[in-house]
């Protein structure tokens, strides 16, 4: 762990290394004596490749600065040598936990170019296997999490639950993680019968669980004294940052794309959207598990009144050209707001591909968040804000 | 101090009926499957690479080498080649190599093949030591396919959508 | 601040956009905002600024309350020039704004606006990996996502291989 | 099972009588080191399929039946592992903290009373040599932790002391409340006052101690908070650690580390059985013996994983306000009203 040219110069007397300074931490000037500690790129909490470059003042961290470009693949280069056929595969792989509502995104934006309207019921299947998606991404957040403070066992229950969604997922699409299932102007296949039967056990065997879920995990004073009143996050600061999903929610302003700017089928279903105001560690657990109660209900909504017919657009050119400009199209994902801005010159390729993925900005404030706060607190907080490090680094 | 003493019973109360949980969980059945002597049924759908589909009355691959789906592949992973036998209309193919290291499993080629002369097969045991084994030539693999059924059984034996469930990793098939 | 305008619905308006004035929720702003159809371009209000006022109107949205989306990099090689698109979105009232502007292509410089909006250091060091535009008043302009000692600017349509 | 220990005792009679006192005490320590190994290992097993059952997966199964050979192959790896020593580091402290480690426990040991006839030594100062041995392991821990010059070892053995001085006095503040009430140190003459119904142990003992669960429980968080174990594991926290003071000690060194950290919670749990559960004493009254230790230990144990799969990691601070602010002051509580009991209905 120890950085590279640290161990090449011989150490300095001991004295002189560790003088007795007082911890003024970060407030006035930098204390006497802070020391450099390098979390990451290879590390078990930082769920991926990201560094964190701590500065740290005994156990108090002075300054955190994460580094990013580890798993950087030009994504945005790869959109422009890509048809937009091609680019779907893309999509699922940017954030993998939620790849339906990314693909979703991209799909939408082309639509929303080339004036497609995709039949109702594609947009009833997009929305329920989006909801799908979104609530396995909160079961492996939430395992992750507990993982992360310290409980083991929470992980393998939550991904009991999530095996039953990729299954069923992997049913109609054919894949379990990067499913490419929307194509531009509907869907790739129907979903059969097996599909809705099976999501619909899966939504009432997923109430009872997530009551054990809260008596074992939410309830438990451990967990509670470790996460109220930890990393606090002001929504003026979320607003500076433009950090989105649960973590603006967990600081009290109830900002969802969903609900603000409509799109798909979302305005026919009716959810709430969680907002808690403390704006800690526990509001921001609290906002994603009540989402899961709430895509629960829409996924239920959904499959009341799923519309017959067909599941792709009519008339599709095969080659797609779209009309010059730029079309933005943004969608709620499991972190956050995702955008995918596609600015075409009327070629079959588009012009520039812009993909404003929800961890960059989440992260974004990471820095100025966790001046002073304990070692463990941090990594508390880095797991309440759910990054997924090539959803950063595109 | 009032408040204190109530959050450390509730507290305490918290912490018990974890226990109860977990203890509750301890004598259930295992949810786990002993992957190498248990194995899942795969779904219809599942997307394995992707294998020729022999013609039911010919016997021989339906593919004719038109190169849709080398031009719809975003990632250039199929190289196809065929040759016009004399006497027959269309080209038949003669070489089908795909390069797995490099496909990401979108089935672009699938939607563009018009013929359904390729479709996703069923194997997912696919680890193998070198890099090389997944330059997987599809024909190849076909012609030997039809070679082990027809030699046992001199019928040539049409073998419709077969769910392959014995995985059968490309290292036993020889790649070159 | 008044209340919002009506937002455009999605499904209804597949139709061509009439002549239909939209009220433009940002009028009483100094900058040349012109409201758009939702339906057609994803978001309600658009300003084409020339580089100058940017950071200006920045500080304008500040103040209604908006938060920085992100920051876009086009590079227009046949007109010689560099668009650089600021995407806003306002948390409570589901308004997206976007401001955009053109610089030259090959003195691409532009006033930074992390000073108002701290989020956008990071969307500005990428926007320079990818493209090479300066953004003066930077605290520190050093490679965001490529390697660190990364010279070349992969996004630019002269940029081969 | 009463005259199987009998005749263990009688035979031994004759074999002390036969041959002087050392062979004994050879054979006793060759004995409590056997234990303490085999034990160590094997509740690396318990661990493993504890933790699979708890999360409805099967634990280890591959190697021999039910996974039993899976801690000799761990050793065997452990063991064929090359012992890393990295540059820079302060080489004598970095070797002698693994034997620190272990020394302590086995001497402990020596004490404990598993029967009636199997106690090593019977000094009747015991308990006050279980607690001198005691906090020697924390000093050779942060010393292993100080000498392998890894910022996260430093920091993980800074943790390790505050949080052992932390929790040192409320468990002898409890010792000090059970010493009075038996009126001994003697942990063979502790046991035999709790003979007889089950009504008998300390645990229950409502005439001067009627907080005695309180007690046994402070006692037990204690012991969890003394060996890095369940929420209290903030030493080597995975999560922020990585492994603590143990990062640098590849193969036996860091094994003996984690045999150390097992043998602590067994030497823990076997205290807490002699001074509360009654010992050996069986709870019908009638053959009690050297299985009804080992039951109420390894139930002991059982509960120490259990904790350990259920709950996440309580903070580093929130860990010493819960000693400082909650378990001291009810400790101090306890002794006084016990003192007091014990005055008033003698």
């Amino acid at each position: 762990m120890i950085v590279k040219e640290e161990l090449t110069t011989p150490p300095p007397a001991s004295e002189e290394r560790f003088p007795v300074g007082p911890a003024n931490v970060g407030a006035s000037g930098v204390p006497a004596e802070t020391f450099v500690l390098n979390l990451g790129p290879q590390h078990p909490a930082t769920h991926g490749v990201l560094r964190v470059k701590m500065t740290m003042d005994g156990e108090y961290i002075v300054r955190a600065e994460p580094v990013c470009g580890y798993i950087h693949r030009m994504q945005e280069k790869m959109g422009e040598n890509r048809t937009y056929a091609q680019y779907l595969p893309n999509t699922s792989r940017i954030d993998y936990l939620s790849a339906m509502t990314y693909t979703h995104a991209f799909v939408g934006a082309v639509e929303r170019a080339a004036k497609i309207q995709p039949p109702p019921r594609a947009e009833y299947i997009r929305v329920i296997t989006s909801e799908l998606n979104r609530i396995s991404s909160h079961l492996v957040w939430w395992g992750a999490f507990l993982l992360d403070l310290g409980g083991f066992t929470p992980l393998l229950y939550a991904f009991d639950d999530r095996e039953k969604i990729l299954d069923l997922l992997e049913s109609i699409t054919g894949a379990r993680l990067t499913y490419c299932y929307y194509r531009v102007g509907g869907l790739c296949n129907d979903v059969d019968d097996a599909f809705l039967k099976g999501t619909r056990e899966f939504v009432a065997q997923m109430r009872p669980r997530l009551k054990m879920y809260k008596a074992l995990v939410t309830d438990n004073i451990i967990l509670r004294k470790r996460l109220i009143d930890i990393g606090p996050i002001s929504a003026e600061l979320c607003r500076k940052y433009g950090a989105t999903g649960p973590v603006i929610r967990g600081s009290g302003v109830g900002y969802d794309v969903r609900k603000a700017e409509p799109y798909s089928a979302y305005p026919e279903f009716d959810f709430e959207i969680p907002t808690f105001k403390e704006g800690d560690s526990m509001a921001r657990y609290l906002v994603r598990m009540e989402e899961i109660v709430q895509s629960l209900r829409i996924i239920e909504q959904a499959l009341d009144k799923l519309p017959a017919g067909p599941v792709m657009a009519d008339k599709v050119p095969r080659v797609l050209k779209l009309p010059a400009g730029d079309y933005c199209y943004s969608v709620e994902a499991a972190r956050g707001r995702f955008m995918v801005r596609i600015v075409s010159d009327n070629r079959e390729i588009p012009y520039r591909v812009k993909l404003r993925t929800p961890c960059l900005s989440n992260l974004s404030l990471f820095e100025e968040a966790s001046k002073g706060m304990l070692l463990a607190d941090a990594l508390a907080v880095m797991g309440s804000l759910d990054l997924v490090i090539p959803d950063i680094d595109r | 101090m009032i408040k204190a003493i109530k959050e450390i019973t509730f507290g305490f109360w918290s912490l018990v009926t974890g226990m109860r949980i977990t203890i509750g969980q301890f004598f259930k059945p295992v949810v786990t499957v002993q992957y190498p002597h248990e194995t899942l049924k795969i779904p219809a759908r599942f997307r394995g690479h992707i294998e020729l589909v022999r013609d039911p009355g010919t016997g021989k691959a339906i593919c004719y080498a038109c190169k849709l789906c080398e031009r719809a592949c975003p990632s250039d992973c199929i190289t196809v080649d065929g040759v016009k036998l004399d006497g027959a209309k269309k080209k038949s193919v003669t070489s089908y190599h795909l390069d797995f290291t490099k496909c990401s499993l979108c089935g672009s080629c699938v939607e563009a093949c018009r013929d359904g002369a390729i479709r996703y097969s069923r194997e997912y045991n696919l680890a193998s030591t070198n890099k090389d084994d997944f330059v997987i030539d599809l024909f190849r693999r076909l012609e030997e396919e039809a070679k082990s059924e027809s030699h046992p059984a001199p019928a040539p034996s049409s073998t419709p959508a077969a769910a392959v469930t014995s995985p059968s990793t490309p290292a036993d098939s020889p790649a070159k | 601040m008044s209340e919002a305008g009506p937002v455009k619905n999605v499904e209804t308006s597949q139709a061509a956009p009439t002549a239909v004035t939209r009220p433009n929720p940002l009028a009483h702003l100094a900058l040349p905002f012109q409201a758009v159809d939702y339906a057609v371009k994803g978001y309600h209000v658009e300003a084409a600024v020339p580089p100058e006022q940017v950071v200006a109107a920045a500080e304008m949205l500040d103040r209604e309350g908006f938060a920085l989306d992100t920051i876009t990099g086009v590079d227009w090689l046949a007109d010689k020039q560099m668009e650089v698109v600021y995407d806003f979105f306002h948390p409570t009232k589901g308004l997206r704004v976007v401001v955009r502007t053109r610089i030259s292509r090959d003195k691409p410089e532009i006033a930074t606006i992390s000073t108002v909006f701290p989020g956008a250091n990071w969307h500005e060091r990428e926007t320079h990996d990818f493209f090479g535009i300066r953004f003066l008043g930077h605290p520190d302009l050093t490679p965001f996502l490529l390697p660190e000692d990364a010279t070349y600017h992969p996004l630019r349509k002269d940029f081969a291989g | 099972m009463q005259n199987l220990s009998d005749h263990l005792a009688q035979g031994w009679h004759f074999v002390q009588s036969l041959w002087p006192e050392p062979l004994r005490l050879i054979l006793f320590v060759a004995g409590i080191v056997a234990f303490v190994g085999a034990n160590a290992a094997y509740l690396v097993w318990v661990e493993r399929k504890g933790a699979g059952r708890f999360q409805r997966r099967p634990g280890p199964n591959e190697v021999g039946p039910a996974g039993l050979l899976q801690p000799v192959v761990d050793g065997l790896k452990l063991m064929s592992k090359q012992l890393i020593v990295p540059a820079g580091v302060d080489r004598v402290l970095f070797r002698g903290a693994p034997l620190l480690v272990m020394a302590p426990v086995l001497m402990s040991l020596a004490v404990v009373p598993f029967s009636a006839s199997l106690a090593a030594r019977n000094i009747n100062v015991g308990l006050l040599m279980v607690f001198a041995f005691g906090s020697i392991n924390v000093m050779a821990v942060m010393l292993g932790g100080w000498a392998s010059r890894n910022k996260y070892a430093v920091i993980s053995s800074a943790r390790m002391v505050s949080q052992n001085v932390a929790y040192e006095i409320p468990m002898l503040l409890v010792v000090i409340t059970m010493v009075m009430l038996t009126g001994t140190m003697n942990l063979n003459e502790i046991v035999q006052q709790q003979a007889g119904w089950f009504w008998h142990w300390n645990l229950f003992d409502w005439k001067h101690n009627p907080l005695a669960p309180v007690t046994f429980l402070i006692f037990y968080i204690c012991m969890l908070a003394e060996t890095n174990r369940a929420p209290f594991d903030m030493a080597e926290a995975e999560s922020e650690l990585v492994a603590g003071a143990y990062t640098e000690y590849a193969g036996m060194g860091f094994g003996v580390f984690f045999m150390a950290e097992y043998a602590n919670i067994l030497l823990g749990c076997s205290l807490a059985t002699v001074l509360f559960l009654g010992g050996w004493q069986s709870p019908f009254g009638v053959l009690s013996g050297l299985v009804w230790f080992l039951a109420k230990m390894y139930f002991l144990i059982f509960t120490v994983v259990w904790i350990r799969w259920t709950f996440p990691r309580t903070q580093f601070y929130g860990l010493l306000n819960l000693s400082w602010k909650i378990l001291i002051p009810v400790s101090l509580f306890t002794l006084v009203l016990s003192s007091a009991l014990m005055k008033l209905l003698p």
